[in-house]
C-alpha cells in the first residue's frame, strides 16, 4: 500500500465532488438530485459538492436514457474528468432504459459507454436512496476501488 | 475563425439542455436561433406501440415536474375516446393533484429564476418550503414525483380524512409564503434591477406569437385554459384569472406568485366540497377495446396550455398520440424577447418563461461584425452576467428609468 | 354558428363542416385552399394556433391545424384537416399567417418528412444532424430500432 | 429598506431549529401507501401472467415453477421497474404488493430482483 494510494483513500473519505450530466432525462431525477443540495437533505455535510465543470469532478452523476443529440457529449464529458473518476447512474431509465426501451432515439443505459459504479433504481428514486448510493460508493472506494 | 470549446452541460441548475445561438453586435443581441431536441426520446412513436393503459405511465414521464398535468390531460382525452364519464369524486381528486402540482412547480421555478439572477438565498428558501408540498403529495399518491394517480375512467386512489386536514395546513402555509415572497420581490432592489424592463414582450406580440400560460398572462393577455375552456371541475371552483400588464420578467414572477395564492384557494375549496362517499373509478379494465374515434384534450399545465390529440382505430393500441408541450409554444417568443438586450440578460429571460428545457448547456455567441464565434457554457455566461452587471450597473439603471 | 355560414359563403361546398359530440368543429379542405381558409379564420378572430398534428394513415399524410378563438371567458376551437400524398409530400407554409408555426412545421418536417414551401429555415428540429436523409420516424413504414447504436457495436436494442 | 429585506428572515433562521434531516443517523420512514420495492408471495400466485402483459417496461417474465397451479410464475427484473403499480392493481389474487422499502441503491443491476 504505497503512500500515494493511502493518501488518495484518506482524501476521498472527506469529499466527493459531483458533476451532474443530463442525457435527456425527464428532469424528475434531476430535481431529486438538486433536492440533495437544498436545506432539507443537505449533502454538503458529507462533503459532497456540486461542481460546475467535469474538470474538477470526482463523481459523474448521469440521468436519463442517452438521446441522439447528447450521445457524443457523454463520451466527451467522461474523458474530461480527472483520473480517479466514478459514475453513478440515477433513475430506472438511466440504468436500463426503463420506459424508453426500443425507442429510435434513445441508447438506453450509460453502461454501454462508461464503466458505471452504482445504480439507483426508481422513477425517480427518493433523495435518501441517492444518499445511499454515495455512501456505497465511498465504501467501495475505501475497499480499494 | 470560430473558437469552439467542447464544454459539456455544466450548471447544477440543469433541467433539460437547450442550445441557443445568439447573433450579437458588440454587447446587444441581434438575433437568436433555438436548437432543441436534446430530450427527444421518441415518445410519440413509443406511445403507438404500447396499450392505452401502459401509455398512462409512459406519458407521465414526458416532464418530471408537470407529470400529473400530462397524465391528467391524456386520461381526459382517453375518456373521450373510450366514451366513459369519470365519477364526481374522481374529478375532485384529479383537480386537487393538478393544483398541488402547480404549487410545487411554481415554487421550484421561483427558486430557479432567483438563482439565475444570482440571489441564492431565495433559492434555498423556496426549495425548503416546497418540501411541505412534496411530503403531502407523497402521502396522497405514494411518491414525491410522478404521482400516477389518474387512470382512464377516474382515479386510482382515494384520499382519507386526515390527509385532507393536512392539505389545508399546507395550502395555508404556501399561501402565506407566497405573500412573503411577493413582498420580497417587489421591495428588493437587487431583484428589481435584474428583472424590471428585461425581456419585454408586448401584448400584441404575445398574441401574434401565440405564447401560452403565465408568460402570456404577464403581458396582459387574458387567456387561461381553466378560464376560457373549463374542464374537470374548474367551472365550479372559485377561480379568477391572474394577469399583469408589466410585460417583463418581473411581471412573470408576480403572475406566478399570485397564481400560487389562487391555487391555494382552489385547493381549500376542493377539500371542503369534496363528496365524502362515491365511486372513484369506472369499470374500464386494461383489456377493453375503445371505439374508433379521435379526441382533443387541453389542460392548463403550470407552464401553459398543454395539448393532446388522440386517435384510435378501435384496437388496444392508439393510432396516434400528439403532444404539444407549453414550452414549445413559448420558444418562438424567446427569440423575440431577447432582441435588443445585453448578453448578460440572457439567463433571466430564458428562465423567465419557465422552460421545461431551461438551463442552456452551450450558448454559441456569434459576433456579427467581427465574425468571431465563441462557445460559452451556462456557468461562464452566468458568471459573466453577474460580473457585467457589477461593472455597468449604473448605466443600465439610467437607461431603464 | 357564425363560422359555418362564413366559410360556406366564402368557399362554397369545397369545405365539409362537421361538429362532433364534444362540440369540436372539424373542417375537411383540399390542400390548395389551406392558406385562404386559415387567413379567413385568422380574420374571424381565431388567432391562436395550438399546434399542427401530422399523422400517416398508410395512404396519405394528414395534417390537422388546431386553431382557437379566445374571447372574454369563452372560446371556440376549429380543427382544419388537409392531406398530402406520401411520397414527395409538400404543403404550403403558413408562417406569415401564424408566426408560431415556425417550430411546429419544422417538427412535422423532421418526424414526417412533409416539406413546407415558403418556410424560412426548414431544418430538422429534434433529431441530430448526422441522421440519414429520408429518416422520418413517425411514418408507418419506418422500421424501428435505434440508429444510435453505431455499426461497430452492432447489437440493436 | 431598499435592499436586505431578506435579512430579517435570514436572522430568524439563524436561531431557529435547522430544517436538515440528518438522514443516515435519523431513521427516515416512508409514509404508508408508499410505492416502494415490490413484494411477491408465490403461495397466492396462480401463474396466470396478467401482470406480465400489463407491465409497461416488461419487468415481469414468466418462468416455469412448480409452486403455482399453472406451473409458471413471474420473475421480476426490478432494475427496469418504474414502480407504477399496474401489476399490483391487476393481480386477481393480490400476490404482488408494495413494500415501504425505498433503499434502491445497488452496485450491480442484478442485485435487485425477485424470482419465485
Amino acid at each position: 500500500m504505497t503512500i500515494l494510494s493511502k493518501l488518495k483513500k484518506w482524501a476521498f473519505k472527506r469529499s466527493l465532488w459531483v458533476f451532474h450530466l443530463n442525457t435527456g432525462s425527464c428532469n424528475g431525477c434531476d430535481i431529486e438530485i438538486l433536492d440533495l443540495f437544498t436545506p432539507r437533505h443537505d449533502v454538503e455535510r458529507f462533503g459532497i459538492k456540486l461542481v460546475g465543470s467535469p474538470r474538477h469532478a470526482d463523481v459523474l452523476v448521469v440521468t436519463g436514457p442517452i438521446t441522439g443529440k447528447s450521445l457524443e457529449r457523454v463520451k466527451r464529458v467522461y474523458e474530461q474528468m480527472p483520473e480517479p473518476k466514478f459514475v453513478v447512474e440515477v433513475g430506472t431509465c438511466g440504468s436500463t432504459g426503463g420506459l424508453f426501451q426500443g425507442s429510435y432515439n434513445t441508447l438506453g443505459s450509460a453502461d454501454k459507454l462508461l464503466p458505471v459504479d452504482a445504480y439507483v433504481i426508481g422513477c425517480p428514486p427518493r433523495p435518501e436512496a441517492i444518499i445511499d448510493a454515495f455512501a456505497k460508493l465511498m465504501e467501495k472506494i475505501e475497499k480499494g476501488g | 475563425m470560430s473558437v469552439r470549446i467542447p464544454i459539456g452541460p455544466i450548471h447544477p441548475m440543469l433541467k433539460e439542455p437547450i442550445n441557443l445561438t445568439f447573433y450579437v453586435e458588440g454587447e446587444t443581441i441581434v438575433d437568436a436561433e433555438p436548437n432543441i431536441g436534446f430530450v427527444h426520446r421518441g415518445i410519440e412513436k413509443l406511445a403507438e406501440n404500447k396499450t392505452w393503459f401502459q401509455n398512462l405511465y409512459l406519458l407521465e414521464k414526458v416532464c418530471g415536474i408537470c407529470s400529473s398535468s400530462h397524465q391528467g390531460c391524456y386520461a381526459q382525452g382517453a375518456e373521450k375516446v373510450f366514451e366513459v364519464e369519470p365519477p364526481e369524486k374522481a374529478l375532485f381528486i384529479r383537480t386537487l393533484m393538478w393544483e398541488l402540482e402547480r404549487l410545487h412547480s411554481h415554487l421550484l421555478w421561483l427558486g430557479v429564476i432567483m438563482h439565475e439572477i444570482g440571489f441564492d438565498t431565495l433559492f434555498m428558501y423556496t426549495w425548503r418550503d416546497r418540501e411541505a408540498v412534496m411530503d403531502l403529495v407523497e402521502m396522497i399518491s405514494g411518491r414525491r414525483v410522478g404521482y400516477s394517480i389518474n387512470t382512464i375512467g377516474g382515479v386510482r386512489r382515494d384520499i382519507d380524512y386526515n390527509i385532507l386536514v393536512k392539505t389545508i395546513d399546507v395550502a395555508n402555509f404556501i399561501a402565506s409564503r407566497a405573500e412573503y415572497y411577493e413582498r420580497i420581490v417587489l421591495s428588493e432592489r437587487t431583484i428589481l434591477d435584474r428583472t424590471e424592463g428585461v425581456g419585454y414582450l408586448s401584448k400584441a406580440d404575445a398574441i401574434r406569437l401565440n405564447t401560452v400560460g403565465p408568460t402570456a398572462r404577464a403581458s396582459g393577455v387574458k387567456r387561461d385554459v381553466r378560464y376560457n375552456m373549463p374542464y374537470a371541475i374548474y367551472d365550479e371552483t372559485p377561480f379568477d384569472i391572474v394577469f399583469d400588464d408589466g410585460c417583463d420578467v418581473l411581471a412573470r414572477i408576480i403572475v406566478r406568485i399570485r397564481e400560487m395564492i389562487i391555487s391555494a384557494e382552489i385547493i381549500k375549496w376542493i377539500v371542503f366540497n369534496m363528496p365524502k362517499t362515491g365511486e372513484i373509478k369506472q369499470k374500464v379494465t386494461p383489456f377493453t377495446k375503445p371505439p374508433e374515434n379521435e379526441a382533443i384534450s387541453r389542460v392548463e399545465a403550470p407552464r401553459g396550455e398543454l395539448f393532446y390529440y388522440l386517435k384510435s382505430k378501435g384496437d388496444l393500441k392508439p393510432e396516434r398520440v400528439k403532444i404539444r408541450t407549453p414550452t414549445l409554444a413559448n420558444i418562438v417568443s424567446i427569440i423575440h424577447m431577447v432582441k435588443g438586450h445585453y448578453i448578460a440578460d440572457i439567463p433571466p429571460i430564458v428562465a423567465g418563461i419557465d422552460p421545461c428545457m431551461s438551463c442552456m448547456d452551450r450558448v454559441v455567441i456569434v459576433d456579427v461584425n467581427k465574425e468571431k464565434k465563441t462557445v460559452w457554457s451556462h456557468e461562464e455566461l452566468w458568471r459573466y452576467s453577474i460580473k457585467w452587471y457589477k461593472k455597468n450597473y449604473l448605466m443600465v439603471r439610467e437607461e431603464r428609468r | 354558428m357564425g363560422i359555418k355560414e362564413l366559410l360556406e359563403e366564402k368557399f362554397g361546398d369545397k369545405v365539409s363542416f362537421t361538429v362532433d359530440k364534444h362540440n369540436e368543429a372539424w373542417i375537411n379542405i383540399p390542400l390548395d385552399l389551406l392558406r385562404d381558409v386559415l387567413k379567413a379564420l385568422r380574420e374571424a378572430g381565431f388567432d391562436h394556433l395550438s399546434t399542427i398534428t401530422g399523422y400517416d394513415d398508410g395512404e396519405k399524410i394528414n395534417l390537422i391545424y388546431h386553431v382557437v378563438k379566445f374571447y372574454d371567458g369563452k372560446s371556440e376551437t376549429v380543427n382544419v384537416i388537409t392531406s398530402t400524398d406520401r411520397n414527395n409530400s409538400v404543403a404550403p407554409s403558413i408562417l406569415e399567417i401564424y408566426p408560431s408555426a415556425l417550430v411546429y412545421e419544422r417538427e412535422v418536417y423532421d418526424l414526417l418528412g412533409v416539406k413546407f414551401d415558403g418556410h424560412v429555415g426548414l431544418k430538422r428540429l429534434l433529431l441530430p444532424e448526422n441522421v440519414p436523409e429520408g429518416y422520418h420516424p413517425l411514418r408507418k413504414d419506418f422500421k424501428s430500432g435505434s440508429y444510435l447504436v453505431s455499426p461497430k457495436e452492432g447489437e440493436n436494442e | 429598506m431598499p435592499w436586505g429585506s431578506v435579512l430579517k428572515e435570514a436572522l430568524k433562521n439563524v436561531f431557529s431549529k435547522s430544517v436538515t434531516v440528518n438522514y443516515p443517523v435519523v431513521k427516515v420512514e416512508a409514509p404508508n401507501g408508499f410505492r416502494g420495492i415490490l413484494e411477491f408471495d408465490v403461495k397466492k400466485c396462480l401463474g396466470c401472467g396478467t401482470c406480465a402483459r400489463v407491465c409497461p417496461t416488461n419487468v415481469i417474465v414468466m418462468v416455469p415453477c412448480e409452486k403455482t397451479r399453472l406451473k409458471k410464475a413471474p420473475k421480476f427484473e426490478l432494475s427496469k421497474c418504474v414502480f407504477c403499480g399496474s401489476c399490483v392493481e391487476v393481480c386477481p389474487t393480490k400476490a404482488i404488493s408494495f413494500s415501504k422499502n425505498f433503499h434502491t441503491a445497488v452496485l450491480k443491476k442484478e442485485e435487485i430482483g425477485i424470482s419465485p
